[in-house]
């Protein structure tokens, strides 16, 4: 490790370390002459992570939970077996627990040390929930960090942030919209964002609902 | 270890830039970058305790100057010559002067789909009882140890109350070193703001960590 | 505030490097930045403390990967910016595009030499009597204050004795964002490393720190 | 303050920031053109410190400190005024701690928060004094510090560190060497390394004496 701290494995013309893009390209061209990996599943795992692992999964778990008290209550005591049962399994996704907002308490969710997120429900996590400003400011600030995507919460209520230290992964279900009594699971899900299920934005109010 | 990794607190990184959540990557290598970690640490030569300390084992100024899977990548280098299988040349080249190693699988495309489906679960039975229940007053050690831990400098020496007994984990610690699974007790512990950022905290804020049995000790030893 | 210059107890930096005391410099370019940093510094724009806090105020991962003459000149840019005395049109193009401002003194040679012989005390009468002796236990309070501050992280929360009592002198918390001198009673407080770091330490280690009277509060309150 | 945390602030050719030396330079040259600073004030600064003030100051009053009891008292018992009365008066020298190395103690000092030195009696800080490696472990593992310095302390040796945190700057008065009785003043001088004031060095052992 270099006393400056950049890095100097790797150098291409010029002296400047390699541009990430090609240092990425020849480590795989590397990987597989060796036959670490098989570029077949490569590309099946991008495709998993790009095209059917996201946040609609986890639309869908909390849409079930508004709808059905009874999955609400499971998914609350046991959440891993509740979340599971729809389907959403896997890595990352092993142990759950969710967490319920009520008009009290907002609950938050980082990892501070590195990126757990529960990729089974929400999918890979966006750049800034594993950038140094939200794993930083999270724990000490999170109003400040609300701030920052658009919500402002009453003084009075309870900011509750859950740092991901461990292999438990942590599913925020987001309050109700009002005026969606008797919605279907899948109007539902379309209300729930992937900011909400981590506790940095609220579910959609309703269009021409009143927010 | 006190790495770069360990930045709750820490003030002067800017403000948080939200995104739209359609948004996967941002540039087509991340894509490779993702696939090639999961693919080789499915190969089952090193633990996801293992990657995460190579990964904070960065030179601070290298971590917190690149993006998370930029962080991967090196990490994931790193990893491959720790255990001998690329050398520093290979990398600089891309491509192969050596003949590889023999790792204990490869990855085929049906098989990586069924590992991510499948998940590792990290939880194990542990033969003594949980030291502590929900409802006690504990604090978390003050502890500083050169290799990998989970207990997050913020909270060392902070009294907490537990909130969830999880059940046993592998501990992270002995895992992420070669030194075994070594489960314990893993328990959610919630800490007022004012506990752990002091009285100027914001008095409405609570935060949780996950730690293990050999983090925590009574309130009142 | 928690910038990336509260490195105390950090790990992953790498080996010291000791260096022979005959070297002054390394390039001509930090003799240059060292003179302009301290001849600036005594025009009278802004005093000790907030140069400190500008410079502790770059992004870390900037902080960390600058040598101390680059974090200086880094720093220096961006007060001359702040006090309006220098645009960053003309610092990227290295000439006066604008008229100067007033600054309340420039240093000739013989002044600069003058002022460097004197220094400037930092000691200042306080009315009210030292609230802490010798030898008192107290402990360094939990606080993560925005702004600037001389209270290390590693020492907050931590249970110290007094080994002297150094006087009265300037509150850097307030001295650097223009809110006075507001001069407090300094400690040079003793903590064991056990204290400091737990039970791991080195038992045969002691670190001190000097903090000022608001820093401190009784070891029992 | 960018996201990436590079410093943006300065572009040149190709839109990197310009090579710190470049920047130095414009920097000068604008600030002169300005009125801000006097470019012989300057040259007057650089060359105090360049060749003026260093640690053969510092050296100097150890060794009197070592030839001269009263003296020593003094120093341990008044740092500031028993340093200025020998003339080593300044910026970053005007409060002054001594604290003397024994048998049982060693004394180490560290700024972990910046680069506070004392100027008067030590010169300019060396590099690695202001480094992260030092600052981040001067006080958690002085013991490998000194290490790398090529020390090694018994283990039952007090170790303590000093971090300066406050205008107080402090001293190191390392133990005399063996066989150096009857030496002056000057002699003794050439024995005491800047290390060695700061804690990271013993004074030198007179040469052909068993170390």
């Amino acid at each position: 490790m270099s006393d400056a701290g950049h890095d100097h494995d790797h150098r291409h013309e010029g002296g400047e370390p390699a541009p990430i893009a090609l240092r990425v390209k020849a480590l795989e061209s590397l990987l597989v002459e060796k036959g670490y990996v098989d570029p077949a599943a490569l590309d099946a795992i991008v495709e998993l992570y790009e095209h059917r692992v996201g946040p609609r999964n986890g639309a869908r778990v909390v849409a079930r939970a508004w709808n059905d008290p009874a999955y609400r209550d499971w998914l609350l005591a046991d959440g891993t077996a509740a979340v599971h049962a729809l389907g959403y399994t896997g890595r990352q996704g092993e142990h759950l627990v969710a967490v319920a907002n009520t008009p009290d308490v907002h609950n938050m969710v980082v990892c501070t040390l590195c990126s757990c997120y529960p990729w089974p429900v929400l999918g890979l996590p966006p750049v800034w929930y594993k950038s140094a400003p939200y794993r930083s400011r999270a724990v000490i600030e999170p109003r400040a960090v609300l701030a920052d995507f658009g919500v402002a919460l009453p003084a009075e209520t309870t900011i509750r942030v859950w740092d991901s230290t461990a292999e438990i992964r942590y599913l925020v279900i987001p309050r109700r919209p009002a005026d969606t009594d008797g919605w279907t699971e899948e109007a539902l899900a379309d209300l729930v964002t992937r900011d909400s299920m981590i506790g940095t934005g609220l579910a959609r109010a309703p269009e021409g609902a009143t927010p | 270890m006190n790495g770069a990794q360990d930045m709750g607190g820490m003030m002067g990184f800017g403000p948080v830039m939200p995104e739209d959540e359609a948004v996967r990557f941002h540039a087509p290598w991340e894509r490779r970058a993702l696939a090639l970690t999961v693919a080789v640490g499915g190969g089952g030569v090193w633990n996801i305790d293992a990657s995460r300390h190579m990964r904070e084992s960065l030179h601070p100024a290298d971590y917190l100057a690149s993006s998370y899977y930029e962080i991967w990548t090196k990490g994931l280098e790193r990893l491959l010559l720790a255990h001998g299988l690329v050398t520093a040349e290979e990398l600089a080249q891309g491509r192969a002067l050596e003949a590889p190693r023999p790792i204990p699988r490869v990855l085929s495309a049906e098989a990586a789909l069924a590992a991510m489906a499948k998940g590792s679960s990290y939880d194990r039975p542990v033969a003594t009882p949980a030291r502590f229940a929900v409802g006690d007053r504990l604090r978390a050690r003050e502890m500083n140890p050169r290799g990998h831990t989970r207990l997050p400098r913020y909270a060392r020496g902070k009294l907490g109350t537990v909130e969830i007994v999880h059940g046993g984990y592998v501990l992270p610690d002995t895992h992420a070193h070669g030194q075994g699974e070594n489960p314990q007790w893993l328990y959610c512990v919630r800490f007022s703001a004012r506990e752990l950022w002091g009285p100027e905290a914001d008095p409405s804020l609570a935060v949780s960590i996950d730690a293990w049995e050999s983090y925590l000790e009574p309130a009142t030893p």
